[in-house]
């Protein structure tokens, strides 16, 4: 029986995974490919990653599904007459022009059909057991928190997590390498409709405390910095839907501290410990657990403070005036 | 048939399909879809696995693993977005014009 | 693996340049391109003292968190990794003061680019944090950081060019990255373990092993430019900034081919086949050729260097072929080894500084004309010997015409090449080095012809050209201490068991 | 026992049947509003059935709560987005009449 | 063990350093560069001078570095290396004196003795290079210093001559370096004259050592300019007469010809290369070049062209002694690589000064000049005549020892060729010699250049009065002690000892 459930999910994903590069219109593309990330995170639940799946739900799904579904306000929602080409091969048998192109398609879907033969058996052949939990297990004790994987990720694979913290900033900052656009520019003001604000304003509490419980629980649940600081990010982007761009308030030293603080402060912390003879990020175990509990909330701010500002950066790149480089 | 081997093949799907999309597929948008959708195939793989060798708990290793990799891929891909909308700012290009 | 000497460098050499790149960020231009320099200053006089360490004490390594493998990471810098560390080092610290003057006279006119600095020295912690990375997951990260601040550094023009070659390339890396990941899925999956070293030990032959292989492979073969998706490489570095192009085309692609060379030599022996070989050794062949022969059919100078990196780059991935034997042939010494080994650094080190050196050179004139067609080149010549000369010098060392470190990685690779028995490719590497010769002297060539009448002409800061000169002769000046270098490498752990898992690989390809 | 069961069977079978409705709706309904109209109306519904009968199931009051305001920001967001998504239709339309009559 | 001492470098440096600052100097800066120039010309040539002294004391000089591996960078001192370094660098000297003159007001004349330093330094590192690898990187490095000197004039024709010779050099260069390498992988490292290497493999691996030896003797014969390759050598002649001078008389031709020297002797050794029949085959293309070169220079009309011509065929002369065995083929090969030096620069500065005092560039056009230039044409006069080979000239020793070892050896068909030759070349250089001397001017001239009571301009006539009695002492005192031909002789000698 329960098997019956995970065979289907998994047909669900593949099938939405292929419709959604299928679909004619783009916004249908976008659509499904919400469906999908929400299919893969039911995927994650069943396979007992409960914080995978907050994370995909929360950043896969929801940030990035939000800026599609911005992006599309953007690109002409117009069908593209190439897509519909692919969907039907015979309709590019037809046309003079696709001609050419069915040798390269044919090549490459035996190319990946012969890839995914091979691909299929190797994930077959994996042999049984052989991870790292007994080890996890054995040395869960003296990472300072309860939950594996915050033990893992903050911890035992601290270096890691650190410069993944580094690559959302990272992240940000192409995104202004791209438009070359001020970080805090003020926005356009968005729709001031009423209800949305309100809406808006009696969420942000809402999230906030759901973010600070995830942060919380992280040390001995499903949880942690990442998940918190998308939701956290999240106040951000609604607020900015309700036409709040908290960003616009703080001071550009103040911004950019707020972006950098998780990733400075756990450097420096390692940089500390460090000095004090021992590696980076070894923190003491009698105080690992308030450390780690530190972090993760200094990374949560600059994870949410980064989201916040990608999604404002990309909102706003559609009203900028064409062929204005914009490099100030 | 172990549930994690239905989820550890279907990784391998998907990962061939969003392999095949980013060079199939047209517009840009598409593309970064497919580059996600190859992610989550691969990140499938890993819990996948994760869940074969579970004891007390499943293999946290590739959990932590696959949070990391959501947030870069999700970054990568948030920034391929603004390369893309801003192409089609610059130029009103939904695809290379070119093809490879 | 933990009885090596632990060291604090390898954490610094990554947190330092990322510390200052948050610091850079709280300043405004001029004050972030001083931090930014100081900073590239700063991590140059680290990896100089990290090399140092390492030639005084062997490999070292670092034990983040204090959990060992194969729970925590591991960072070791031995000596191949601090030969790549101090070559990005040298080449960074001159692109650095290139840049930094570079920006100054943009300023008046697209008013600095105040994202160059941080983005260049998450770059180089990427890149730092790569060659230090003992773990294949951790090695993935570094290429993500890698490859995001390279895109992003490459559209930092905001040209619409620029835009759409980044885009490409990034689609490109990402989907190299994803390929890459997958491999270390199956491979996590199948030994529960990331680290370089447990996994040389307890990797085992079979299907997985072997799609693991071929998945790492083709992923790190898309991010490097190798033959058949090399398409991303040529539009992404000719439609960049002079300085970042430098970077993209010195360091970057290099990153992909050290964990390539890493994992051959490292992890896989157990699966390496002699079709593999030749199969990258073809691929390599290829983009020799066809690279270089785009080269000499383009127009303007940053596609020629561009098309250039492309054939360099296939010079690379010729080295693997060399490592595996064919199935039958037996070899008594390692001597062809360590010839093919020396080839692949020597490749490295010295393409990084002549491509850097024609990047800037390129940049240096298209400030003073507004644009690089090599037809207008003639009337630069008498206002720019300078560049004049590190086009010729770095020219020169691309052909690989002696004494240049060209020369010696072409040297090397053609002994390897027969050592090893398979003569074929000589043939490919001495077309190459005719082809190279071509486009390089049609550029060189214009130094002597005539000034037509004069362009409008802006003069460029002298201390530009002295950078991109410097450079120039670094390609010579690496091949004096090459001796001891290659001592130095010989004394690698990585090269010890290196050869002996591509020993084993052999005889597994035997069989 | 049994019967605690069979309310919750009872309560997700009509919620089903509720989400049902709302998906043919959503496809057979001609316009946007309608189709609106069926999205939110039957498929909120159709989640406070389901969410009552795993409350039911469940059968904690601390669960109860939980399930209730998971319904309860449900019900908020996807009303307000329904809202706006009719906002923006109407808005376009009214545009569009303009631009024909103008 | 061998000393090693840095005076083989300091004879390399002592012209590369001045390259390199006058390449950083101002083009203005005339007066500082003439001094680097002459100070570099007169320092190498007191360097050489002194290594000579010692080593005919019986001191040994060497200097090596270890590149990588077995790459060794290696200078050794040997009568042979020594012989031509000490003809390099007197003609450099030379030269130089004479280049100033020549391109006074000119322009690039910065890059031009840049890249002329440099080329001599090339020449100079060939001749004391101690083994195969640094020949090599010397060789190639020559390819580059001269290629700005080819296309110095800047004109299109310049510069596509330019492109000619630098795809036959670099392609020469090419197989040379697969040759090199392959040399490398048989026998590893080779010092010159340990020929017992290739002696005790040569049965291991004929097959492979054939190969080599022609793909060097390929990659050589560019530049010595052997029939079918010496299709850039009548090309490059757009360079300025200095140039074209050294190009003919030292840097280049020579740099071939010596290799193909070391080659044969050094290498592979005679004995070998006799018995693997790799001497026949290059004396069968030696002498055809010899033929073709003279027979071809005599429809030349352009004065500087029936010199490249000349100089093809007068190059063969050196490896034909070469390809027979024999001492006395071998000292007049040795003996002709300077020989030909001394002659063929006096040809090419005499070809100089008439272009520039009178803006003459063909033969026909030299009607009567003897008269008005008697130094110049008197100089040419001895040249040619040596070139024919008319006693007591330095060309006649050098054929006759030809012609006698070709005896010895039994090889009457070289003699044959020697013969044949020799019209040849009367019948190319005595009608200019009759021009000169017994036609009439057709009318009046004005000569563009003149410096006093001088013919032509101080610097320009003292080179090749220099040069012009240099080749009759040459064959005057060729029995003296320490004659080029005495020297010739003991190296030959040593060479059959062994």
């Amino acid at each position: 029986m329960s098997i019956l459930i995970d065979i289907l999910l998994a047909i669900l994903g593949v099938y939405l995974a292929m419709q959604s590069l299928l679909a004619s219109r783009l916004s249908q593309s976008v659509f499904l490919f919400f469906a999908f990330g929400l299919a893969l995170a039911l995927a994650w639940v069943r396979l007992g990653a409960v914080d995978v799946a907050i994370t995909e739900a929360a950043i896969a799904a929801g940030f990035l599904g939000v800026l599609f579904l911005d992006a599309l306000r953007d690109f002409s929602p117009r069908d593209t007459e190439e897509q519909q080409n692919l969907t039907t091969v015979q309709n590019s048998l037809s046309r003079k022009e696709s001609k050419s192109l069915l040798l390269p398609r044919l090549a490459l879907v035996l190319g990946l059909g012969l890839f995914l033969l091979i691909a299929l058996e190797a994930v077959w052949k994996i042999p049984e057991g052989g991870g790292l939990t007994a080890a996890a297990e054995t040395l869960l004790p003296e990472s300072g928190v309860e939950h594996p994987v915050t033990a893992v990720l903050l911890n035992f694979r601290a270096y890691d997590t650190w410069l993944e913290i580094g690559v959302i900033l990272l992240g940000l900052l192409a995104v202004f390498a791209v438009g070359g656009i001020q970080i805090y520019r003020k926005p356009i003001a968005a729709a001031d409709d009423p209800l949305m604000r309100q809406v808006i304003l009696f969420f942000t509490p809402v999230l906030f405390l759901f973010g600070a419980f995830l942060l919380y629980i992280g040390k001995s649940g499903p949880g942690g910095a990442f998940q918190a600081g998308v939701l956290w990010g999240a106040i951000g982007i609604l607020l900015h839907f309700g036409g709040i761009p908290v960003y616009s308030w703080v001071p550009r030293w103040l911004g950019h501290l707020l972006l950098t603080l998780g990733l400075v402060f756990f450097l420096l912390l390692g940089f500390l410990f460090m000095a004090a003879g021992d590696n980076l990020f070894e923190y003491p175990p009698a105080y690992a657990g308030l450390l780690i509990l530190i972090v993760e909330t200094l990374a949560a701010i600059s994870i949410a403070a980064a989201l916040t500002a990608i999604f404002a950066n990309l909102n706003q790149m559609k009203k900028e005036q064409p062929n204005d480089t914009a490099q100030k | 048939m172990e549930i994690y081997q239905i989820y550890s093949l279907t990784s391998a799907i998907l990962f061939v399909i969003g392999l095949g999309g980013v060079f199939a597929a047209r517009h840009f948008i598409k593309k970064i879809i497919a580059t996600i959708i190859m992610g989550g195939g691969v990140f499938l793989c890993f819990v996948s696995f994760a869940q074969r060798d579970a004891l007390t708990f499943a293999d946290p290793v590739p959990h932590a693993l696959v949070i990391t990799g959501i947030v870069v891929a999700v970054a990568s891909a948030a920034f391929a977005l603004a390369l893309a909308r801003r192409i089609y700012q610059l130029t009103g290009e939904e695809s290379f014009t070119n093809d490879k | 693996m933990t009885e090596l000497p632990i060291s604090p460098y390898p954490a610094l050499l990554v947190g330092l340049p990322i510390l200052m790149a948050t610091l850079s960020l709280f300043f405004r231009t001029r004050g972030e391109a001083l931090v930014g320099l100081i900073g590239a200053l700063l991590t140059t006089g680290l990896a100089i003292m990290a090399f140092v360490e390492v030639v005084q004490r062997g490999a070292v390594i670092h034990i983040l968190g204090g959990w060992e493998p194969p729970l925590g990471i591991l960072l070791r810098m031995d000596p191949l990794a601090a030969v790549f560390i101090g070559m990005t080092a040298l080449v960074g610290v001159f692109i650095s003061l290139y840049a930094w003057r570079y920006f100054r006279a943009l300023e008046t006119t697209t008013g600095g680019l105040p994202l160059f600095w941080p983005l260049w020295l998450f770059l180089w912690a990427g890149l730092n944090g790569l060659f230090l990375s003992n773990d294949l997951f951790n090695l993935f990260v570094t290429i993500e950081v890698i490859g995001i601040c390279a895109v992003a550094l490459a559209v930092l023009s905001g040209k619409s060019t620029a835009l759409s070659a980044g885009l490409r390339y990034l689609l490109a890396a990402i989907t190299g990255s994803m390929a890459y990941l997958f491999g270390v899925a199956l491979i996590y999956g199948s030994t529960g373990t990331l680290d370089l070293g447990l996994l040389g030990q307890v990797l085992e032959p079979g299907t997985t092993t072997t799609f693991a292989l071929l998945v790492i492979t083709l992923g790190l073969m898309i991010k490097m430019a190798g033959f058949p998706f090399h398409f991303w490489l040529p539009p992404a570095h000719s439609s960049a900034l002079a300085p970042v192009s430098a970077l993209l085309s010195a360091l970057v692609v290099k990153g992909a081919f050290y964990i390539l060379l890493r994992l051959w030599m490292e992890v896989f022996g157990v699966s390496l086949t002699y079709a593999a070989g030749q199969f990258i050794g073809i691929a390599g062949a290829i983009a020799v050729i066809w690279g270089s022969w785009q080269a000499f059919m383009q127009t303007s100078l940053k596609l020629i260097v561009a098309h250039s990196s492309v054939a360099q780059l296939g010079y690379l991935l010729m080295v693997f072929p060399l490592l595996i034997l064919a199935p039958g042939v037996t070899a008594d010494s390692a001597d062809w080894l360590s010839s093919a080994w020396t080839a692949g650094i020597y490749q490295v080190i010295s393409h990084a500084f002549a491509k850097a050196s024609f990047f800037l050179s390129a940049g240096i004139i298209i400030m003073a004309l507004g644009h690089d067609r090599i037809e207008s080149l003639r009337d630069l010549v008498g206002h720019m010997r300078i560049t004049a000369m590190a086009i010729g010098i770095a020219g020169v060392s691309l052909i690989g015409l002696p004494p240049s470190g060209g020369f010696m990685a072409k040297w090397m690779l053609l002994k390897g090449i027969f050592l090893s028995g398979q003569w074929w490719w000589a043939p490919v590497v001495l077309a190459g080095s005719l082809l190279t010769a071509g486009y390089v002297f049609m550029l060189l060539r214009l130094a002597f012809a005539p000034a037509r009448e004069k362009e409008p002409f802006r003069p460029v800061p002298k201390s530009l050209e002295v950078f991109a000169l410097l450079l120039a002769l670094g390609s010579f000046l690496i091949v004096f201490p090459a001796d001891s270098l290659i001592q130095f490498l010989e004394s690698s752990e990585v090269f010890g068991t290196g050869v002996e898992s591509i020993l084993k690989g052999g005889v597994h390809g035997n069989n | 026992m049994m019967i605690k069961e069979v309310i919750a069977i009872i309560l997700l079978v009509v919620g089903c049947f509720f989400f049902l409705a709302g998906t043919i709706g959503v496809l057979r309904f001609p316009d946007l509003f309608s189709r609106l109209h069926a999205l939110t109306k039957a498929d909120n519904l159709g989640l406070g059935f389901i969410a009552a009968g795993m409350a039911v199931y469940i059968a904690s009051p601390l669960a109860a709560l939980k399930i209730f305001f998971i319904w309860l920001f449900t019900l908020l967001a996807s009303s307000t987005s329904c809202y706006l998504i009719a906002r923006f239709q109407k808005e376009q339309e009214q545009s569009k009449n303009r631009k024909e009559q103008g | 063990m061998e000393t090693t001492s840095l005076l083989p470098l300091l004879i390399i440096i002592s012209s590369i350093i001045p390259g390199v600052l006058i390449l950083l100097l101002r083009e203005e800066q005339v007066a500082l560069r003439t001094f680097l120039n002459l100070f570099g010309a007169v320092a190498k040539v007191s360097l050489i001078g002194w290594v000579f002294a010692g080593y005919l004391r019986g001191e040994e000089y060497t200097f090596s570095y270890n590149l990588a591996l077995d790459l060794t960078f290696s200078l050794r001192v040997d009568q042979l290396g020594l012989f031509f370094a000490a003809l390099s660098s007197v003609l450099w000297l030379v030269t130089t004196l004479y280049a100033i003159g020549y391109l006074e007001g000119g322009q690039h004349r910065r890059r031009f003795f840049a890249f002329f330093s440099l080329c001599v330094t090339a020449s100079t590192g060939i001749a004391l290079s101690g083994n195969v690898v640094t020949f090599f990187i010397f060789y190639e490095f020559l390819t580059l210093s001269t290629y700005p000197l080819v296309v110095h004039r800047g004109t299109d024709k310049a510069v596509k001559a330019g492109r000619t010779y630098l795809w036959y050099t670099i392609g020469g260069g090419t197989v040379l370096f697969l040759g090199v390498v392959g040399l490398y992988v048989v026998a590893g490292p080779i010092y010159f004259g340990q020929t017992e290497i290739i002696a005790n493999l040569i049965s291991v691996y004929p097959t492979q050592l054939t190969i080599l030896f022609f793909l060097m003797l390929v990659g050589l014969g560019v530049k010595a300019a052997i029939f079918p390759l010496h299709g850039w050598l009548p090309v490059s002649m757009v360079a300025p007469a200095p140039v074209s001078a050294l190009l003919h008389a030292v840097a280049v031709v020579k740099a071939g010809a010596f290799g193909i020297v070391r080659l044969v002797y050094d290498v592979y050794g005679i004995g070998i290369a006799e018995q693997m029949n790799f001497l026949s085959v290059l004396a069968v293309f030696a002498a055809f070049t010899i033929i073709y070169g003279s027979l071809r220079a005599l429809y030349q009309d352009d004065f500087k062209k029936r010199l490249a011509f000349s100089t093809v065929s007068q190059l063969s002369y050196i490896a034909l002694g070469v390809a027979i065995p024999g001492v006395l083929t071998s000292t007049g090969a040795i003996v002709h690589l300077v020989h030909q030096g001394i002659m063929k620069i006096t040809m090419f500065f005499t070809a100089g000064n008439i272009a520039e005092t009178y803006g003459y560039y063909k033969i026909s056009q030299l009607n009567g000049i003897g008269r008005r230039m008697p130094l110049t044409m008197g100089a040419f006069t001895i040249a040619a005549f040596g070139m024919i080979g008319l006693p007591p000239i330095a060309g006649f020793i050098s054929k006759w020892y030809l012609g006698l070892g070709a005896v010895e050896a039994g090889s009457y068909w070289v003699v044959l060729v020697l013969l044949a030759s020799s019209a040849l070349n009367a019948a190319y250089f005595l009608p200019i010699v009759y021009r000169a001397w017994f036609c009439e001017p057709e009318h009046e001239v004005v000569p563009q250049l003149r410096s006093g009571r001088l013919e032509t301009q101080a610097l320009l006539l003292i080179p090749v009065v220099v040069t012009g009695i240099l080749s009759l002492a040459a064959g005057v005192f060729a029995a003296m002690a320490g004659s080029p031909l005495s020297i010739a002789r003991e190296i030959a000698e040593k060479l059959y000892l062994l």
